[in-house]
């Protein structure tokens, strides 16, 4: 048998108090999908780094072809054919869609100009495959883009010929269904083409799907590497989280009070004549494809974007924001879907980001109390169990999961009227996710009116009482509990096809 | 196994170093090597308690401003303006102490003069909206030429004693000035680290999205941002006339905001926002104000000071960054 | 400026720091000039700008100017401009700082020899001093010669002064102590208040310098310090701070300043530029006098220097 | 009034407005307006070819330094140096020029020091490592202090027909300082927009962690960046000698570096980088150029003029920022 085209030993990375890595020694065989799962904070994302010559084992190394190698920065990685999707896509802002994905690769002219015709025909073809021709045009700037096609230009970016390793962190926590499939269809292809493809994400259904081996990381260790065959979702769970999982949601009758947020015909530059109400102890989904306004709703609630026409009540009183600020003094809180610009201060402690929204809790006549202010973090902090060494980390340096408890945990400090939760698990790992959603269940159980828009069909239909489908800007239709399904919600989503992708410009 | 640590052990008690901060020791250290340096050249007169006091007060102007600019610059702003408004706001000192032939309205008068010419920045700089810079850059040479419309480019002389006991007046052996720089200190630190407004700026310049998500009002915040801005450097003014017993509408003012801003990134101010501490500020303050009396007790040359402050202001920074890099912050 | 201004004979003014008390009186003196004159005036401010008064000269001689009147931010830009004035055919006289033709030629000049009026500051210094017997015994003496550097013309000032303060009492040499500002008052109070620290030796102090606020800003720094003003000499150039230092009628350490008309500058220069354009030969120079201004005279020159209060 | 539009359809072909931007239509109209202004108050010379010509003159200066800034500030860094690059690459070109009696020799020696210069603040920024804007003032009062000390302060008289001859030389009735500005122009336009490096540029401004994993050469991208930015300044500090006839430790250069920031910004560039354009940055330097030109010609008191400069500074932005929002960029 050949050698693996890339492998790690005994590979151990140690940050301050956290052991990231511990002794992990994984084998990567060309033409297999190596599915890598594992709680947050398990130490993924880190071992992927490490791959890519971000960081620098403490001890261990990686070989390539049977070789030891010494990757120092990502571009050691790349002359030796390693690629890695980030968990987090990046993108720049004033460049094309097509130079954003071949930076680094611009073919030019002469040495100096660029290559405009090979940029637009190489994107082109790509952007083909992906299925996203008619959203994402190569000459068209990055600037303000969606996260779910910011993270299509990521995984686009590390498509390039050559790559012997290709690594994909999480590339589907903002993806629908549909480009889902489309991505398993190009890395079905990879694989055939001979790549060795690691494939990392908290969906158990897409790696039995998908995966040929299966990876099992906790704290750090790699606790089991099986064939997929020897496993189902719920031995995952077990070796993932070393602990049974209770089950991810419990339907039962909740007792609804009074309407607590209403919104009647409401309008804004995205959206068109939205009417819906949420009542106290009810969680209304909101469901629809990437594009349908399902934000722009939630926008259009905290006071982001002027209503321009249409009204809004809040526990009955008309309520006309005109800042996030009124919002919050209203008691609506909401969990944004993009956590890193718009809801973390990534360089400041956990400490300080979870008490951002409680200063009255923490201070006296405008004065912080220290003591006050730790005891109430560290008291949300366990409850919502974020693994940090401590509440004064800086929040950048959290693993995707715990940085998403840490936005829970704010709010949960705050104890707003209305939640308003913007795909509220995305990339957050099984154990964390039914936690979450038993979270979500007892602030509705707490008279609380939740608002939750998620991509994630099963958190949709398993936690919502009744389920709004948006199509353009618009509500399609409305389902109670009992009568929705996928199939149902996919209906009302896609009920006028490629119309999905156009907007209503006023 | 360590994993999920409890919050609260871990950090309990903040250490001193810790307090201080890996950054700011290293400015300390510069700052110490220079008095060392300075110390063995004139060791006759440099650690004289006059010559300390020379040293305070000829930093007093430029520590308020460096401490109100970072404040700015925190949020995520910029104030170029703030030299201009000191040369304003003594003139206005000066016509109205004039006019009224009463100090302390005056005082009261340029004070005010201070805090209206920030808020028109911040105004501006909201509902314009106007990017920070060339807001105040505008604002900048609108009030200088404010200042010199007063009295036709001239200064104008003030009278009255109780300006002059400001200027010349000691408490405990310490001049005014000097109590009122450290009073500002202990008001700007206080402020910084102890209060939810001052908490908010730094979320207000760390991520402005998700600090307006949060429920800050960003907008209120920014116009007082400028507004407080402005204020110190109404201050600043007041210990200008204090000291020169003369509003002034341009000299002492020109460059001044330069060399705030310097002694702000010095102190670990980034420009992008978010990151930066008063007593930083002030150790980078203090550098430069004992390079400066160095410099004139060692009677070097003129050309030669510009030589040398350029390059230790890089040294410093240098330095201090190696430290960052060691102590791996 | 109304449509009819074209056919009215028409100068221009380039000054180098106009937002200056110096120059803010030279440019009325020229503005009063030209309105007795009845002829148009374009005046500039450059800012110490080199580049900024070619461009300005540019401008006015596409404007159709007769005559410019200069104060060059440098002198060595004096060919630059003297040679488009020639090349343009119009006047060009040359204010407070002279300049030359690319030839080596003067151009004609309104204003004070620098070296000269830095002579006289000297002279009346030194006549204070020998009044009051400080020249018996120079040990306790120190003269600070408060100097910008950069400044040409500043540095001629000094030197003017240093020489015939030599002169009257030679053993003064030594304790001369170079001391460099940056041209403002306030930086003169701090670098002052250090210097005499770092001479604590010294109890009587003389200072020169540049201009008024070199000089006033180094009594500053000794009254701040606890010095009486009879233990200070301090002589000005050019008047501008007189209002300031001698307004409040108390004894001061700044016992005077060789006060320079600016305005008669000014008018000079356009008086110079008008009677050339008019047919008159230009002179090669037109120096003024400079005038002692000191706490005994002062009220005589109160209105003239627009004193308030 | 809703009517569906496409993204594809939105974007496709870049319509000439497309091009030009929202912004720079924005600017263009400021400048129109500001023409309006000065040719009704002045139609009798205002739009004479001459006075045209003027204007480009004025401009060369700062507009060269604009379009390397806005690179500059592209990238993501600052360079306040710029201005003391000028003054010193005219001293070491006059005192070459004298000493070898050369201009040839003197011009490749000036050139040569802002390259020197700049790459000096480059590696200092990169290797210090130092933030830009500190290593970037750090240099400028070290280059001033150095240029002072070629010649004790004083400026050095140039004498030199070539030199001469390029300073008021012209082809086809333009100035060669123009033809210079235009050449650059274009060249920065073609690097910017067109070669690879040049979106690089964008790429390190805009996300430096996509530029790293992506393999761009961030060290030696940025060493050169400023680099260039110093070898621009010498090539603008020829336009000054040639002008001026003399080497100038600093007058006509101070305060550029804040001008030529100012007309960067102006022009639509971001402090934060990864934004910006060279087109933008020229129709800051026009609008800034036709307004000192028309208030010279309209002779405006200097204090009118401060107070004008702002006010139309703050304006320009305001129209700006508007278009921008009704364009709904
Ligand atoms: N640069 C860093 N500095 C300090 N700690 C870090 C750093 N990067 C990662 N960590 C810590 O290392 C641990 C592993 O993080 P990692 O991002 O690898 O987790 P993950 O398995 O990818 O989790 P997730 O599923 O949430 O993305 C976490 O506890 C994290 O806080
Ligand atoms: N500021 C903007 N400028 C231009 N296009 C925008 C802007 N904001 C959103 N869009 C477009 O709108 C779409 C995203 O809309 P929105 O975020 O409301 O969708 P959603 O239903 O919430 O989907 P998701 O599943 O991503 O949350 C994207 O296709 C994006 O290109
Ligand atoms: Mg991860
Ligand atoms: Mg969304």
């Amino acid at each position: 048998m050949t050698a693996p085209v890339v492998s790690v030993e005994n590979v151990s990375k140690r940050f301050g108090a956290v052991q990231a890595l511990r002794d992990v020694s994984i084998a990567f065989n060309a033409g297999e999908i190596t599915a890598l799962i594992g709680e947050n904070g398990a130490g993924k994302s880190t071992l992927m780094r490490v791959l890519e010559g971000e960081h620098r084992p403490d001890t261990g190394r990686v070989l390539v072809d049977g070789h030891p190698v010494q990757l120092t920065s990502p571009r050691a990685a790349h002359g030796s054919g390693i690629r890695v999707i980030h968990q987090e896509p990046e993108i720049i802002p004033e460049l094309t869609v097509a130079e954003n994905i071949f930076i680094g690769d611009i073919r030019a002219r002469g040495g100096i100009f660029l290559d405009r015709a090979d940029l637009e025909r190489r994107s082109l073809e790509l952007l083909g495959t992906f299925g996203v021709v008619d959203v994402l045009s190569p000459g068209q700037r990055c600037h303000g883009l969606s996260p779910a096609l910011r993270q299509l230009i990521e995984i686009m970016r590390a498509l390039r010929p050559g790559a012997r390793l290709l690594a994909f962190d999480e590339p589907t926590s903002s993806l629908t269904e549909d480009e889902a499939q489309r991505l398993f269809r190009v890395i079905r292809r990879l694989k055939a083409d001979g790549v060795a493809v690691i494939y990392i994400s908290h969906r158990l259904r897409e790696i039995i799907e998908l995966a040929d081996r299966c990876v099992v990381m906790r704290d750090g260790s790699r606790v089991a590497d099986e064939p997929i065959a020897a496993l189902d979702e719920q031995r995952m769970v077990r070796l993932m989280v070393g602990r049974p999982v209770s089950d991810l949601f419990n339907r039962r009758e909740r007792a609804l009070g009074p309407v607590r947020l209403a919104l009647e015909d409401v309008t804004t530059r995205r959206v068109e004549g939205i009417s819906f109400e949420v009542r106290a102890g009810e969680i209304v989904g909101l469901g629809g494809l990437v594009g349908a306004g399902r934000t722009e709703v939630a926008r259009a609630i905290v006071g982001l974007d002027p209503l321009l026409s249409g009204k809004m009540t809040v526990g009955g009183q008309p309520y006309k924001p005109r800042e996030p600020a009124d919002a919050v003094a209203a008691g609506i809180g909401l969990v944004p879907e993009d956590r890193k610009q718009e809801a973390l201060l990534l360089m400041q402690a956990v400490r300080d980001n979870v008490s951002l929204v409680v200063p009255d809790k923490v201070s006296r006549y405008g004065f912080f109390s220290r003591r006050r202010e730790r005891a109430l973090v560290a008291r949300h902090v366990a409850e919502l169990r974020v693994k940090t060494p401590s509440i004064e980390q800086a929040v950048g340096k959290l693993s995707g999961g715990n940085q998403q408890k840490v936005v829970f945990a704010r709010w949960q400090a705050r104890g707003p009227a209305v939640l308003i939760l913007d795909e509220p698990t995305r990339g957050i790992d099984v154990g964390a996710k039914a936690e979450i959603y038993r979270l979500i269940e007892s602030l509705a159980d707490q008279g609380l009116a939740i608002l939750l828009i998620s991509s994630e069909m099963p958190e949709l239909l398993g936690l919502a009482d009744r389920v709004l489908v948006m199509q353009s800007g618009r509500i399609s239709g409305e389902l109670p509990w009992q009568e929705a399904s996928e199939e149902a919600v996919l209906a009302l989503a896609m009920r006028s096809g490629k119309e999905t992708i156009e907007r209503k410009v006023s | 196994m360590t994993d999920t640590v409890t919050a609260t052990r871990e950090r309990a008690p903040a250490s001193l170093f810790g307090r201080i901060g890996a950054q700011n020791i290293s400015l300390l250290i510069a700052l110490v090597v220079l008095l060392a340096i300075f110390g063995a050249l004139r060791p006759d007169v440099f650690f004289t308690p006059r010559n300390l006091i020379n040293i305070g007060l000829a930093v007093t102007i430029l520590g308020i401003l460096a401490m109100a600019q970072t404040v700015v610059i925190v949020s995520g702003g910029l104030d170029i303006s703030v030299g201009s408004i000191v040369g304003l706001s003594t003139m206005v000192l000066a016509v109205v102490a004039q006019e009224t032939g009463s100090i302390p309205a005056g005082i009261l008068a340029g004070l005010l003069a201070g805090l209206v010419a920030g808020a028109v920045n911040g105004l501006i700089i909201v509902y314009g909206p106007v990017n920070a810079v060339i807001a105040t850059l505008g604002t900048m040479s609108a009030f200088r030429g404010l200042a010199y419309l007063m009295n036709n480019g001239n200064s104008i002389p003030i009278t009255g004693d109780s300006l002059r006991a400001l200027g010349i007046g000691t408490l405990f052996g310490l001049p005014f000035a000097i109590w009122l720089l450290i009073a500002a200190m202990a008001a700007f630190i206080v402020f910084t680290r102890e209060t939810v407004v001052g908490r908010n700026i730094y979320a207000l310049g760390g991520n402005p999205t998700v600090a307006r998500l949060a429920g800050i009002p960003i907008r209120r915040y920014q116009i007082s941002i400028y507004a407080m801005s402005g204020f110190a450097a109404a201050v600043a003014g007041l210990v200008l006339a204090s000291r020169t017993m003369s509003g002034q509408p341009a000299s002492g003012s020109q460059g001044l905001e330069l060399e705030a801003i310097t002694a702000a990134i010095l102190g670990g101010c980034a420009l992008q926002g978010g990151k930066g501490t008063i007593v930083g500020a002030m150790l980078g303050v203090l550098i430069i104000g004992v390079l400066n009396n160095g410099m004139i007790l060692t009677s070097v040359p003129t050309f030669y000071q510009l030589l040398a402050k350029g390059a230790l202001l890089i040294l410093a920074v240098i330095v201090q960054e190696r430290q960052r890099a060691r102590s791996g912050e | 400026h109304g449509a009819g201004a074209q056919d009215k004979m028409k100068f221009g003014y380039i000054n180098k720091m106009g937002d200056h008390p110096w120059f803010v009186r030279e440019v009325k003196g020229a503005k009063d000039k030209a309105a007795e004159l009845g002829v148009d005036l374009l005046v500039q401010d450059v800012q110490f700008d080199a580049n900024l008064a070619v461009t300005t000269f540019d401008t006015y001689v596409g404007d159709g100017v007769k005559g410019i009147a200069v104060v060059v931010p440098d002198r060595s830009l004096g060919p630059v401009v003297a040679d488009k004035a020639k090349a343009a055919k119009i006047g060009l006289i040359a204010v407070d700082d002279d300049i030359a033709f690319a030839d080596g030629t003067p151009v004609a000049y309104v204003g004070m020899n620098a070296l000269n009026i830095g002579k006289q500051v000297g002279a009346e210094i030194a006549r204070i001093a020998k009044a009051e017997g400080w020249d018996k015994d120079l040990s306790k003496v120190r003269v600070g010669s408060i100097e910008d550097q950069k400044a040409d013309t500043c540095m001629r000032r000094n030197k003017g002064a240093e020489e015939a303060l030599v002169a009257a009492i030679p053993e003064i040499k030594s304790r001369i102590v170079s001391i460099p500002y940056d041209n403002t008052m306030v930086n003169s109070i701090d670098v002052v208040s250090t210097t005499l620290t770092a001479n604590p030796d010294a109890e009587k102090w003389i200072f020169y310098s540049c201009n008024d606020d070199g000089v006033l800003g180094g009594v500053r720094a000794t009254e701040n310090a606890g010095m009486k003003p009879e233990n200070v000499i301090g002589i000005g150039i050019d008047g501008s701070r007189s209002c300031e230092a001698f307004g409040a009628g108390k004894p001061s350490g700044f016992r005077g300043t060789m006060w320079l008309d600016s305005a008669k500058h000014g008018a000079a220069a356009i008086q110079a530029l008008y009677d050339q354009a008019t047919g008159k030969e230009m002179q090669k120079d037109y120096f003024q006098d400079a005038t002692l201004i000191s706490g005994e005279n002062f009220a005589k020159f109160k209105d003239t220097l627009g004193c308030k209060s």
